[in-house]
């Protein structure tokens, strides 16, 4: 009976293709049932992972759809008129249209005459009694420009502010001091976002690299007896960098299509609504947000592995 | 012949206590040697030596041609492909099956098997444990001493040049332990160096091999083979 | 030398005592040293933790000063201009003051004469050339309304909208769409600061009891013994309840204490500025915060060890 | 004498295996037996029956006057604190010293046993296996049969009215071994019924007292005391 292990036998051939099985098995194949084996292990992380990513994609989403809402509003900020001179000729405020016109910074122009000028300040608050009180019409007519960018505003003043058909008390309603209010409001959103966003992401990836390290953690006798056996390194990291890149996957991949899947829900329900609030974010976007989580998981799953692994890799 | 495993003046000290003290000791190839001495003695520090799961305090030693004294860290795993270890305890991984277990004892070392042969020779390797029709069950569906038979096919089944094994019949029945002791001659005999540390009398006595007994740590004793009389060490601890 | 243990004995005085101390060292005296030894196995658990407490604090404390801002600008938002006839007599503008002063859901008063209110309306954007243009004033004069809160702006505009001192053209500047679109916004932020706070206070919860099961799953093994070993399921239960809640106390008294230094830190450094942005964020106010943190942190790590436990607790 | 276990056409399956097979079987008080058989015969499952570690697939079982058949979940620990236990495996909890250990055994049964009195009563249950110096050391800090001893003192210092121990010498020399051994002696002199599964032929031939032995399952055989001859099951396995 005993015999029959002495037999041994080692028919060298084909061995190329046996490394090469073996390696592909030792690495993934077996990896995905141990991983299944494995879930009570990783159930924790796999929780935790998941909601962390989950909210990271969405957050993201939220905060580029903000941002283009933001756009969308400085946008509208970025409006300049023009005021005209009550006695300016028509040639000449031809002649100024034009030229802005033709300014590779301006995105449109409107005129309003002193009629509309007088009706859009009766919607202002404050100002009731305006249109009966008053006989003679105080307001000037006036070129709307609509600049392209808030950047912009200050250089499209100085090119109108001397120009003939333009008033030379109030030229322009540009007011440098409310430019700068923007920019600062502006600026600390942004700033304010992107700190949030890197919070959260540091948060998911600290968490994250936590969840595994304690799954790792609950392991740590059986890396020891691999070592024991013999197992070269990378026969002992292997397989539970590929668990740890199985979760994260496991992870970005329910998060990735959850985030997916409730904007492409927002888009179709309510596209008119959507798109007003959310501007950008198409189901193009939301697709490749969800491959973003789905990478993400994946890179944190195997990369915190491989570092925790180290800690109990120490002979 | 080289001898397969040197101790030279070997020490181990775990904080302030003594586990070995001083060993000299070598081992032939195709030599099947026991290793005796009461609970505590220090069988397994030495056993765990040989397979660098220890280092020594101090002294030198070598295994398999390898300096274990100073070996890198990166070269362990080599050294411990060229040992097949039976351990006190077992340690087979608890989520592999039985079968599993032994196939990774065979291609953790060489990875040029193929999963077939692997199949094929852990299969040999339970079947010559007795254990042919558990390959499928996990260690915690397995009593005892079918553990203890794994873990024996786990280290024989890579042939390799060198076996240690820590107490490899506690928990088997006279007939089992004996059928396990057959399979160590038998692997002797093909020329690898066997090591047993036991606590069997009645193996040690009828065998008649080389016999090391340690008593607190000191190697008392070191008995040739055929010249195994009355146990010194059961007088001794 | 075997029959030592034979003679066993059990002197049976002091058994209240003696049942008292193993009590408390069981569930504590031991807890604290043996939470120590088991380090390794939560200290992903605790790390996450600190993170998440210490967030959910700062955001929370956050969320408190904003709600506070909020209150603050809703004030400035609850002005209501009450415009006056221009030919309203002193004793009727009188009588309609002392009747809003004694009304008790208002909180100032102010007389805005018609050239302040000419000035007024000059430092509004698009109204530049209003003073010039135009030789009579057209603004009234108004007697502008503090109302403490904006739900009573309907109530008093009812009650001044009729008064003979009153223009009866555009009695106020109470506007019903403009009041149900500022209740649209405040209703939107509040919604949207509570949703926001919530989500984080779930991560905070269910990464916390991820984290804790992790650790007690990874010491299923100690477990089982002690329930083979015939300990009551107090015995078992009590020390890792005790050391979740060790480690939560700990995980929510680091993130307490930080968020108590950090907002102690601002109001010290620039106290001026943080009464500005943050009103309302007192010392107090940090030390409650920090203690409802350390709080959260307690519960959490032993309500979610408790429930751990018995997933690993059938028999 | 009214018997302290009592097993009643008690059968266990695992999954299609089964592991014990329709046995009846009565243990009195103060008496000490050996249950013994070949590996993977059913002595851990007829003794984890004992410690309603498992329950029978079929038949009934009373232990130390509780129905285990039928005990509800609530009142496991109630029938376990009657019960001492050495474990094959020892099942030591890793992060208490050795004194610890055994005091854990004394109080988680008895919370009414003080501090000194548990610490008095485990340094004698330690000194009773020889390990009087090691109560510090953990479990890792152990050799195999210092844990094992470890485990005998842990099962024993309560002092229980049924002791069940699964191969708990099978790490131990054999002059440790025999101390043990008188050990659990005493110990059913004292009155506590003691059941000793093992594979230690000389100890159980040598004793002469009662033998139960089990193959495949099955009680083949049961001995009474005085009258243990050539061991059977060596040639039935
Ligand atoms: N990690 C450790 N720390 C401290 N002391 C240790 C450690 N490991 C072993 N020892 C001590 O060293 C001595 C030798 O232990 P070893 O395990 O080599 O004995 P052994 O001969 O194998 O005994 P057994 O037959 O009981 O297995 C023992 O006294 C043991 O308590
Ligand atoms: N959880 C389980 N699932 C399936 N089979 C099991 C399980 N536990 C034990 N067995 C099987 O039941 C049989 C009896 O096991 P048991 O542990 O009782 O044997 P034993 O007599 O104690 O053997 P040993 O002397 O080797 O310890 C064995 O064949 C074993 O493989
Ligand atoms: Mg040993
Ligand atoms: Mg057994």
């Amino acid at each position: 009976m005993a015999g029959v292990v002495v037999r041994g036998r080692f028919p060298r051939r084909r061995i190329v293709q046996a490394v090469v099985t073996n390696l592909v098995r030792h690495l993934f194949g077996g990896a995905a049932r141990s991983w299944a084996r494995n879930l009570g292990s990783t159930a924790p992380a796999l929780g935790s992972m998941t909601l962390l990513l989950l909210m990271s994609g969405l957050v993201g989403l939220t905060g580029f759809a903000l941002h283009n809402l933001q756009q969308v509003e400085t946008g509208q900020a970025s409006l300049l008129h023009v005021y005209l001179r009550d006695d300016a000729t028509d040639p000449d405020v031809i002649m100024l249209s034009q030229r802005l016109q033709n300014d590779a910074r301006v995105a449109g122009l409107t005129y309003v005459n002193k009629a509309q000028a007088l009706e859009r300040a009766q919607r202002i608050p404050g100002l009731p009694q305006l249109a009966d009180a008053s006989e003679s019409n105080p307001f000037p007519a006036s070129l709307d420009v609509q600049v392209k960018t808030i950047d912009d505003m200050a250089a499209i003043d100085a090119l109108v502010r001397d120009d003939v058909a333009v008033d030379p008390v109030y030229p322009t309603s540009y007011d440098k001091g409310a430019y700068q209010r923007i920019q600062a409001v502006l600026l600390g959103t942004a700033v304010a976002g992107f700190a949030f966003l890197g919070l959260l992401g540091f948060i998911a990836v600290t968490v994250t690299a936590n969840s595994i390290k304690a799954a790792i953690h609950a392991r740590r006798d059986e890396i020891t007896i691999m070592q024991l056996v013999g197992a070269p390194r990378w026969m002992v990291r292997g397989p539970f960098v590929v668990e740890g890149a199985i979760t994260g996957a496991a992870a970005g991949l329910v998060a990735g299509l959850i985030t997916f899947g409730l904007t492409f829900a927002a888009i179709t329900a309510a596209a008119g609504a959507f798109m007003r609030f959310a501007p950008g974010v198409t189901v193009t976007v939301a697709a490749l947000a969800a491959a973003i989580v789905l990478l993400v998981g994946l890179g944190l799953g195997s990369g915190s592995s491989l570092i925790s692994l180290r800690r109990h890799m120490e002979t | 012949m080289r001898p397969i495993v040197e101790f030279a003046g070997v020490t181990r000290i775990y904080g302030s206590r003594v586990a070995l003290d001083d060993v000299h000791l070598e081992l032939l190839p195709g030599e099947l040697t026991f290793l005796v001495g009461p609970s505590g003695a220090g069988k397994t520090t030495l056993l765990k030596l040989i397979n660098r799961e220890l280092r020594p305090t101090s002294g030198r030693l070598w295994v398999a041609g390898l300096a274990a004294h100073t070996l890198k860290a990166s070269r362990v795993a080599e050294l411990r492909r060229r040992v097949g270890v039976v351990f006190q305890d077992y340690k087979l991984l608890p989520r592999l099956t039985a079968l599993e277990n032994v196939a990774f004892g065979l291609q953790a070392g060489d990875l040029r098997v193929s999963d077939e042969e692997a199949r094929d020779r852990s299969q040999d390797a339970l079947d010559a444990v007795g254990l042919g029709d558990r390959g499928d069950a996990f260690p915690h569906q397995l009593s005892g001493g079918q553990q203890q038979r794994v873990a024996v096919a786990r280290a024989v089944v890579a042939q390799p040049p060198l076996l240690i094994a820590d107490e490899p019949t506690g928990n088997l029945d006279q007939e089992t332990a004996w059928e396990m002791m057959d399979l160590f001659e038998d692997i002797a005999a093909w020329g690898t160096s066997v090591l047993v540390a036991t606590h069997n009398v009645a193996i040690v006595t009828r065998l008649q091999r080389r016999v090391l007994t340690l008593v607190h740590g000191r190697l008392v004793r070191d008995q040739p083979a055929g010249r195994t009389g009355r146990m010194a060490w059961l007088a001794s601890s």
